[in-house]
């Protein structure tokens, strides 16, 4: 998809443009499509992903709602099953706690509880990250741990062709799928096809190709790793990234391969290091490639430390450029 | 009081509400013998003393009308017209089962009736209820959404968020609370500090009734006002019905919370024999009538044990089935 | 209405609720100067046009009560005692901040003040005030927690099961509602069916009263109402304090969602020149007054923005520090 | 600790009476501990822990709650900042999902938001895991998903002594403390020293030693471990069995030590798969022996299924004593 679009003709927009799109798009092609969200409406949308589309599609389908992250996540989960394709905002990840229990007991499970008589075809947006100095309650990077959750899928679009093109499949999925935007790429720019539209979410994708090195991420992470990746390249480390795209299910099929041929990983994610997603991969990547590997897998993760407020604080409690360049360094040199 | 407020009691209809509570205690004394048995494991939840609810409020709901329920629905589910085969077989967790085997007691689904299901989640249905309705109110459908909940999930934060949203947005929600004084060992006294829950309704601006839950012919007028009251203005309604738990909260529960007496004192006013010796003293029930009726509930329990012991398992290699829907090929 | 219903309005007292209302106003406003300098970052969420309600509420709590507030909470921190160096400190991100730097405006924390602090999640604050009164409550310490939050934390679920825990425990928690009409973005009506916020401390047998939160004399009047029925029945006290946010919810906030005139309209209810004013025509404020209280306040600022400046950045090495305990060596 | 509990005169209990016994404890060493939850009181306890208790110390230090799981969580951190010592019952981790913004936004965090000012001495004990046949509501084993938490202490006690020592450990302990009790241990009997009292929470237990593979599990999955450890003895696979005891901080030492001998591992967890504890365990061994291993490591997790009403599917789903002996097996003939 990423290509095509970079062939077509393509205009300037942001990540945060991007999104709207893609809610407009939805919105137009199928009118069971709602969005409903705390300040979605009147308000714009926390971020301002949202601005501009209650004048055009009317309060009842840009619904404000009130501060019940509980009751209208299993409000959006009863209109999915009956029938309709709600796009619950959950503003951010720091306020999905309080929707959790709809969400793993009530979403996650009704298929299941049901015998596949009900599902629930349901997506949640969520804000998702650290780095603007919000402090220990608005800077969590919980996708991860999300990806824990059987009955659920999880997306983290990195780029803006996913951010544009993720959101109606999602919607198409007869399961819930949460999204999560990582709040530091709102204002992301770069060029996006004009006709630029739905992309499969089963894939991961290979955003730099390389021989010597994996690296894995996804959303947030995504442009430090590629940053990470050109340093490298000037120090004779060609890395490979991937962008997972779906952290579940995992793409293990273009993660094994990659690996395979590198012999080498590191994997960077937003999380707390501690039953962060990647020790999932590490696990995975031990369960398949073990006898491949050249060296132990590395990690790069946040410091096992709520978010502080202070900047410099901040930094040093997530994943940064100088951290994946060396623990990529350690991991070529160590053999 | 319109028409709709009186209570149609014909003498079939009068039997009928009579049946269908015998047919739900019997069915969930034969429950409890299955579980002492090991046919049945898991909690089972009976509503035992409570059928008048489940049968005044449901058959005035039309057939696309949507339910939700709770962990304690067995008799939700067979007034709505679950099969009791379907339903036995789900407690036996055999794949003939109403959820396939997936869910057991606690977790009654049936699309066919819009029947939404056993939560096990305390509160967990009121949010769902919210939503159905919401879809229905967007698309201008005339579908009402009857949640039923125990007293004890007033207490809880997704009580007060439900019932803000469905008032707020004006959904066609139905709000059956089951207030049967007790949340497990958990007295109402011990759990709200205002035990007239009723009351409740009035700060999120919704219209409500208290009734007594052990007069089927109360609640079944209750309930069709409220149904009334719904349909006319599209707003929730609140239904509180006073009832009573003869038996134990499940099968583990020792009930060292309260005494014989007060048990006993209940068991007076229990809503089966009540109805029953009303119908009789005013010659509406005749013994034959109770004979046949206790034969077609017998014959229909015997039917549903013989379908669920002949129920298969399913095979242990579909056992990640339902996480996700499967893809069309 | 006993003594304690009277404001003692002595000239000391009515110039010293000024000088604190003045004093936030003025702080505040060299925050906002501050963060388009990018010394103060992350959210900041301005008090204008609210003052009158800490300024009215907090001076009326003894020294050992306890006070739990959210993150617009600047005004509540400075009345309360926590001193503004410490404050501003803390919003540079400086470890000589009342929060060593860790948590920023939405977190200011000071134990030796009883300030549990800004907590960002809404309604968030509730159960834990209810908690540090259950605390109390058991030793039979004669200390009350007032527990501050805005109208939009009264549709989450943890404003329903604090409200009845604090009730039906009777715990000693005055619950101050600053209902300044939107949550971000979300005017009341779009919020609540049942927009009198006041009404709903009834259905959970809580006393309470609603009072104009622009006019600081009678907030302090009905604070004092509050927190004698709390001190004398140990139970709590519901106060709304209807007032209203003259500046965006936050630096981000463009205020799609109200109009010029409506915010233009407010202004002349604002506390404090409306308090200045009475003041005035009373002969209560005379113009050095005014004079001198201005000096004070833009010194002390000056003096808090000095030692900001001059605080330092917590070492890296020291990151993890705070996440538990250290061990006693 | 239970080697001098089996040498002091013993006593036959069960794991339930040992929790009882804790709590009892405690209440009578420190006034400021009370419990408080669903049922605790009248009812005795959903699983019967706390019968008896409130006849002997009252209402209000044995204090039944509503059902309100956020509130009288958030009600024990703030009479845990205020100086009380509160044991809070979730009565199973199934519903914490209603408290989890009390326990991540707040218990976890406050110390580090007030920059060390406040702390959040509480403790809260929870039932986990399946084997009842209640289904996809009921039957969460998320103790592994907890440990993710920074600001929280995680432990699973699997014996007698843990059940009986850890509480006071954990009342003790300045931050917040998870206690999660495997609903299947609580009918299990063995002798209890008379005299049993705190143990300490800080290390992980070998449980029985072995030469060939580190078997590392806890709680409610060690018994399975070691039964499968006993049928690999029949086999000439002698295995070590870990016991984590607890799941946040881990034992990095212990575990490292063990398979550094062993120079394989099997990590049994009952938690789902994707995103496990098994999961950090394994890529912490990967940082840290990967050049000692002679085997890929191996999980044996719960299928990534909401768990099924039937008891066959049930323990399908469930990690049983054949899968352990199956993967254990697998490591040792692989090389
Ligand atoms: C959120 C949640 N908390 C606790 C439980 C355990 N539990 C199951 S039923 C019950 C009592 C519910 O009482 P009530 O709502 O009055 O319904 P009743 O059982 O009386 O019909 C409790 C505490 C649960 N299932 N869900
Ligand atoms: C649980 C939760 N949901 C959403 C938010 C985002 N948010 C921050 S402030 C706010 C509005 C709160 O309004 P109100 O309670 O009236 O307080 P005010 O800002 O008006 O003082 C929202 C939605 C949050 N911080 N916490
Ligand atoms: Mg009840
Ligand atoms: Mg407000």
């Amino acid at each position: 998809m990423a290509t095509e679009a970079i062939q077509s003709q393509a205009v300037e927009t942001t990540y945060r443009d991007a999104v709207r799109e893609a809610i407009r798009d939805a919105m137009r092609r199928d009118e069971r499509v709602f969005l409903m969200g705390e300040d979605v409406g009147r308000y714009g949308g926390c971020y301002a992903v949202s601005k501009g589309l209650q004048a055009e599609f009317g309060p009842e389908r840009i619904r404000d709602t009130p501060l019940s992250e509980s009751g209208f996540t299993g409000a959006g989960i009863g209109a999915a099953m009956a029938g309709m394709r709600p796009i619950v905002e959950l503003m951010t990840v720091n306020f999905s706690l309080l929707a959790l229990d709809q969400i793993l007991n009530t979403a996650a499970t009704v298929r299941h509880m049901s015998g596949n008589q009900f599902g629930v075809p349901l997506v949640i947006r969520l804000a998702t990250g650290a780095g603007r100095q919000l402090a220990a309650q608005h800077s969590h990077s919980l996708e991860g741990w999300y990806a824990h959750i059987p009955g659920i899928k999880v997306l983290a679009p990195a780029t803006l062709e996913d951010a544009r093109g993720m959101l109606w499949t999602a919607l198409e999925d007869p399961d819930p799928v949460l999204i999560f935007e990582n709040v530091m790429l709102y204002n992301a720019t770069g060029k996006l096809a004009s006709n630029a539209g739905p992309v499969e979410i089963d894939k991961a994708a290979v955003r730099r190709p390389g021989r010597d090195i994996s690296l894995i991420t996804y959303g947030g992470s995504l442009g430090k790793t590629l940053e990470a990746a050109t340093v490298l390249a000037t120090q004779n480390i060609d890395a490979e990234v991937i962008d997972l795209r779906s952290l579940r299910p995992l793409d293990d099929a273009t993660i094994i391969a990659s690996v395979k041929k590198t012999r080498r990983a590191i994997i960077v994610d937003e999380g707390w290091r501690t039953g962060s997603l990647a020790a999932e991969i590490s696990a995975r990547l031990i369960e398949h490639v073990f006898w491949d590997l050249d060296a132990p897998i590395g990690r790069v993760c946040s410091a096992e430390v709520p978010i502080p407020y202070s900047r410099h604080l901040e930094n040093a409690a997530t994943p940064q450029v100088v951290n994946i360049v060396a623990a990529a360094k350690a991991a070529v040199v160590r053999t | 009081m319109n028409s709709t407020d009186k209570p149609r009691l014909s003498r079939t209809h009068a039997l009928d509400l009579l049946k269908q509570m015998i047919r739900i205690r019997r069915f969930e004394d034969k429950c409890a013998e299955l579980y002492t048995q090991e046919k049945i494991r898991g909690f089972l939840h009976l509503y035992d003393g409570e059928e008048a609810v489940a049968v005044g409020v449901i058959p005035v709901l039309e057939k696309y009308d949507r339910i939700v329920a709770t962990y304690r629905e067995h008799g939700h589910a067979l007034v709505r017209g679950v099969s009791m085969r379907a339903a036995l077989a789900e407690m036996y967790g055999k794949q003939e089962g109403c959820s396939h085997g997936r869910g057991g007691s606690m977790h009654l689904f049936d699309k066919a009736t819009n029947f939404y299901g056993g939560n096990a989640i305390v509160g967990g249905g009121l949010p769902l209820a919210v939503g159905l309705a919401l879809a229905d109110h967007m698309r201008q459908k005339p579908v009402v959404t009857a949640c039923f909940f125990g007293e004890g999930a007033v207490a809880e934060g997704e009580f007060h968020e439900s019932l803000n949203l469905a008032a707020l947005w004006s959904l066609p929600v139905l709000f059956v609370c089951e207030n049967n004084l007790y949340a497990m060992g958990t007295a109402l006294a011990i759990s709200e500090s205002e035990t007239n829950i009723q009351l409740k309704a009035a700060s999120y601006r919704i219209a409500s009734e208290a009734v007594d839950g052990m007069d089927v012919v109360a609640v079944e007028a209750a309930a069709r006002r409220a149904m009334h009251a719904v349909r006319e203005t599209g707003k929730p309604y609140f239904l509180e019905c006073r009832t009573y738990r003869l038996r134990a909260h499940s099968m583990f529960d020792a009930q060292l919370y309260r005494d014989k007496a007060e048990v006993e004192a209940w068991r007076h006013k229990e809503p089966i024999v009540r109805f029953q010796g009303w119908l009789e003293t005013n010659h509406m029930a005749h013994p034959d009538d109770m004979v046949r009726i206790e034969a077609e509930v017998a014959a229909e329990i015997a039917d549903a044990v013989a379908f669920a012991e002949a129920g298969t398992w399913e095979p242990i290699e579909q056992l990640t089935r339902f996480t996700y829907a499967e893809k069309a090929a």
